[in-house]
């Protein structure tokens, strides 16, 4: 049996570890995560475990950690790096788009980029400005990338085996407003990095999300069912590639879709999900589909994120909205909504 | 192999084999033919006041920290330790020299009286910024470690335009030293010898991390590569600093270029209030720089030269209550912003997009006070 | 009479004299627009006008160029940076998502940063890797930024006197392969950031898009007007914010969109739109909004970029979709198309 | 001002004052205690080989320059005037070392036998990748200015974590240095202490800007910011690189860690073929230069020592003869590829997204096929 109680964080340390452990090629980067274990304590113990040239901290330089990453790559490594926040990734951003996203395709599949970046991401943590941001929909405009994230233990575990396991450069975005959520996790369970999963079935809306939302969407199901409205979640799961046939294939069922996540609306993943499920079930949609988003502004300081965050309640205004029940926005001079 | 590795050369930089020092740790003098020309004004008078303000700061400081452990700050980054750093080099400044701090410095917006409203709403989460950046010369506080290099080298490059001769002022820590944005403000500093200081406080510390995982040398040598003469300074010496930093702002003031100097100094206190630096640092590391304290020192060094350190002392005590108050006051009055304040300033005008949203927000608003 | 004859290349050039011209505060700094006049001779002669404190040879660091840019608008300057090659955004990311979009935010208005950041764009000029992309949709996915480009001479150079006239911060994409277009240019005509522009008007479907693609719709409208088929082009202009009430508006008469850009489709501008007017028109909306755009893969060599790219052809087959008409995607197994 | 700029320093870093030389222009012999104990084993047939080496790269690089004005290459980086930077630093590498180059390094492939085929399929516009990085140890080429340097310092990384004593060699450009890329790959190397050696061609332009827009210091002190040390060697000389990387490798190889070496050279021809030179830089100054040549060099040099120059030559005609027809082969017979491939490799699996964009593709281009 290997099943055990983990929070978020500690899964992925524990994959992490057993990454370690059952591959050699496997090394981890960044900041912090030797001695101290990561300023969220996820890579904790590792270093003391696998040694200092396994389990490396680095030089406070994002671009060079992804950038040797590619160099160690080159050598037939599965490097592992750290972003220690979210809003620190840009440094890194010539490197991740145009070096680690492209080298498979730039050498016709002779050069394989097994690198994962993680990514502690999203808000609801009231931290300082740059500790709360969603980056996901930059890497997801970016080909070549695989973009993933997790709303459990067992997800993040078995994402993060999947994702070090892969020998494509995936973007593991890891929602810290749940990495202290335990749940049980089973080590022997595998993940794909392509599927979305339906986690509540329903026939009236489609939820869709991914990350720290999902867990607002399911208390979403459990307040909208009250009100005799049936909505199915579904966990994204991978951010991109987009699962869209599962997603399409539930709005052919329910005609109407809420797409939710932390990041800003424009030009988005949640654009994206809509975009594409209006390319494929057109006929099949009874109302137009809803975003609930952060907003199109900076991430705010952390006082105001509150009003910033996708929450249960703007969730519900949504489905409301497709269902052409009241919503806030009834009086609004919106022309969408049911038909 | 039959190249040598690179020596310390004093050519290149001053300081590099012991940091320059003309305070000892028991408060005596030391001579210093590079410094001392540049502290023959500091007479009593000028000393005590480094003493209070180095107090003041200590006790923002202090404060600070206390108040987040009572829930009424998010987060502090605390100075502990790097008064002398601080102070000593802002000091040197005049008001019009504009300075580009990163989280850490507290001490710029304290001495350049930026009010503790707008200061401490930053670590409240009420606020990115805390005052106008334009009225106190300072920027706001800058997060992205070493990104305001680029802008205090910008800033020079433009005071050149200008053709004024005011000195702009990057600080920036040991580990910022890695980040490729530090490295291009040292190429743009030297390529077009602008009036830009690079004041690296190296507190040994990039949160767990010790210097030597950025760099097997000291931090001094790196702006040498660039043409960048650095001075390498004791930073918990107050007067060294308030020397080397008058150094520099005369170069670059006459046209000289960039200087870079490296503050030796520690971190005293944790890297922020969420961080426990008993898992990467021995205590006895931390007790004998304690030994080193930057206040004791000037304290010793006043007493030494016969001033009246108990009025002095006094004095600053009553200073420092005075801000304590201030800053109470500030945080305890202070409120969160309006949530709809999240809308406000991301362009210069609004947008009909942001409009959109504002309106969204405020009807979703009304809608769940209605059901409340 | 302020109108002469100028290739769009030219007339960028022209706005850029004419700005150093009337504010001292402008000033222009990049890799080779001072001597050389730029790879593309946009800045040609400007150096020797302006001299070398106005016009800046700078050394080779994106995000040194403009971070210092920051600086010198802290100062109160208005520097326009050029970024030589679309390619080569990526190194200054993190100094244009986190400080260049974000300071007039984080000081509450307190600084100001009228920088306005030069990129040359898109492809169709034969080139190598890296020369031909469109990261537009990035900045578009960027609050506090404004995103523009042109598609004409006399946009390219009122677009241009308008970006570098504003407060905001403008990323200005210059549609490299329109450079030697030529048209008339009246130096008073003025344009705003915010508003497309509606260039024919049409009944029976809406194609909306900017820069290179403006010409290769407007060709299209003329081959479907052949067949009797009216299309309403409409010149967005304006990437970010988008101007979606004109779309919305025309939509709301046609009830079919199609949107095109060279950028790949995923989390994309095009995906933006096609979200925004689904929940602005969607009882309006007589088919699934369609996208031609460049695939979800890197820029590919030169020698393919030709099925890469929206074509005429790949236009109208996106119009025949929305009208139900036999398109080259009849026979796949698309659910979308005209209700 | 007190403090002195930064003095050139022989400890730091060796022919700063002058670059290291052993052959003069006139083709005779200088003395070098530094690199001539790395040239003992320089016999005539190794001296030979280089300039064999050296004649084929060069006839390579105008037979591709000849193919771009024809047409038939799209754009084309000229080396002319590299061949002793490029051709010594690659002949003093094993195998197994791995090279990073950027567009310019042609004489790598060449050297390391990648074939005419897929190597210029990147200047015809039909890949952008020449040959397997892997079987040749040369990594695909990098349009992304310094964006190699920090792959061959984690390659680096990579050989020490495997006990190998291979090395990395990253090739750069004098305009490179300013990126924050190639600062932050000194960072790493000489925090690791890493078996790397930064080649930088001081060509002594980044398309249109001298080098002096970069630094107004030697490139080679650069590096010794980072206390990594520097050799700073003429790159007309093909014997004094070829002793330099010697160096470098063997430091590398015994675990010493990284070397800077800045080969002061000169690009002769336009940035590519696009490039309008005349825009920015005099005649005389190439004409200066051009009297550099180092081919010509080793070739009064092979002269001076009594080789049969004449047959040298001979035999350089036929091998560079043989590998014009060869590389006129390649590209006369190569064909673009099916557009239909664009959507090969962005995964290593196939994604759904993209089969059904490539499915899309192929029913659109059938679609107008069937209509013309
Ligand atoms: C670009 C970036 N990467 C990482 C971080 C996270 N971080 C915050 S402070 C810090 C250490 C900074 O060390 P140093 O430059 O020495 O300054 P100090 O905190 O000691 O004053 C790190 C890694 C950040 N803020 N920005
Ligand atoms: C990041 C980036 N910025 C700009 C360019 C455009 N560019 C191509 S070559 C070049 C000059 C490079 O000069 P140098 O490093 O000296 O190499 P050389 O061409 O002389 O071999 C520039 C600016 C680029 N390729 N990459
Ligand atoms: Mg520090
Ligand atoms: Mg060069």
């Amino acid at each position: 049996m290997t099943t055990s109680e983990l929070a978020l964080g500690a899964a992925i340390g524990r994959a992490l570890g057993d990454a370690l452990e059952s591959d050699e090629k496997v090394v981890l980067m960044g900041e912090d995560i030797g001695r101290l274990g990561g300023v969220f304590r996820v890579t904790d113990g590792l270093q003391a475990r696998f040694g200092k040239n396994r389990v490396i901290d680095s030089p406070l330089a994002e671009s060079a950690i992804v950038g040797t990453a590619v160099g160690m790559a080159y050598r037939g490594y599965r490097p592992v790096v750290e972003i220690q926040f979210d809003g620190f990734v840009y440094p890194a951003f010539d490197q991740i788009v145009a070096q680690v996203a492209r080298l498979h395709y730039r050498t016709q599949g002779r050069v394989r980029m097994p690198i994962t970046v993680r990514v502690p991401y999203g808000g609801d943590i009231g931290s300082v400005e740059h500790h709360s941001e969603s980056p996901e929909s930059y890497f997801a405009h970016t080909p070549g990338l695989r973009v993933v994230t997790a709303s459990s233990p067992q997800e993040a575990y078995s994402t993060m085996r999947a994702a070090i396991a892969s020998d494509d450069p995936v973007m593991f975005f890891e929602p810290k407003s749940r990495y202290w959520a335990k749940g049980d996790v089973d080590t022997d369970l595998t993940r794909d990095l392509d599927t979305a999963a339906v986690l509540t079935t329903g026939r009236d809306v489609t939820v869709a999300t991914y990350g720290p939302v999902v867990k607002t969407a399911l208390e979403a199901a459990i307040a909208a069912s009250d009100e005799g409205i049936e909505l199915e979640v579904i966990d994204l799961r991978a951010i991109s590639p987009l699962d869209v046939d599962t997603v399409a294939a539930s709005v052919e069922r329910t005609g109407r879709l809420v797409v939710a996540h932390e990041a800003p609306a424009e030009a988005s993943v949640a654009s994206e999900l809509i975009a594409s499920v209006v390319e494929r079930s057109f006929p099949a949609l009874r109302a137009a589909p809803e975003r609930v988003t952060g907003y199109d502004t900076p991430y705010p300081p952390s006082a105001l994120e509150g009003a910033y965050l996708p929450s249960l309640d703007r969730i519900l205004d949504a489905v409301d909205r497709t269902l052409g029940r009241r919503s806030s926005r009834t009086g609004l001079e919106y022309a969408g909504g049911a038909r | 192999m039959s190249i040598a590795m690179p020596a310390p050369r004093a050519e290149l930089v001053s300081g590099l084999d012991a940091p320059l020092t003309v305070l000892r740790a028991d408060g005596s003098r030391e001579a210093s033919g590079l410094l001392d020309p540049h502290l023959a004004d500091m007479d009593e008078t000028a000393l005590t006041d480094l003493f209070i303000d180095m107090s003041i700061v200590r006790r923002v400081d202090q404060e600070a920290f206390a108040l987040t452990r009572q829930g009424k700050l998010a987060l502090w980054p605390p100075l502990l330790g790097q008064e002398a750093a601080q102070v000593g080099s802002a000091r040197a400044l005049r008001d019009t020299d504009f300075v580009f701090g990163s989280y850490r410095e507290h001490a710029l917006a304290i001495l350049r009286g930026t009010g503790f409203g707008g200061f401490l709403g930053v670590w409240e989460g009420h606020a990115f910024s805390g005052w106008d950046p334009h009225a106190h010369h300072v920027a706001t506080p800058q997060i992205i470690i070493g990104a305001q290099t680029l802008h205090a080298t910008g800033y020079a490059m433009a005071t050149r335009m200008d053709g004024a001769d005011d000195v702009a002022v990057a600080y920036f820590g040991d580990g910022a030293t890695s980040e490729g944005d530090v490295n291009e403000a040292m190429v743009f500093a030297s390529a077009f010898r602008v009036p830009v200081i690079f004041f690296c406080q190296n507190n040994h510390y990039a949160i767990s991390e010790p210097v030597r995982v950025q760099s097997g040398t000291p931090l001094a040598l790196r702006p040498t590569g660039f043409g960048i003469p650095a001075l390498r300074v004791d930073g918990n010496d107050v007067l060294a600093v308030h020397a080397a930093t008058r150094i520099a702002i005369e170069r670059a003031r006459s046209g000289g270029g960039p200087t870079f100097i490296e503050a030796v100094t520690y971190r005293m206190g944790p890297h922020t209030t969420t961080d426990d630096p008993t898992r990467y640092r021995r205590d006895d590391e931390v007790a004998a720089w304690r030994e080193k304290d930057p206040i004791v020192r000037l304290e010793r060094h006043l007493d030494r030269i016969g001033a009246r350190t108990d009025r002095i002392r006094e004095e600053a005590q009553v200073r420092c209550d005075a801000t304590a108050r201030e800053l109470r006051d500030a945080v305890m009055t202070a409120e969160a912003p309006d949530p709809v304040t999240m809308f406000d300033h991301v362009y210069t005008e609004p947008t009909a997009r942001l409009e959109r949203q504002r309106a969204e927000h405020l009807a979703f608003a009304a809608s769940i006070e209605g059901d409340a």
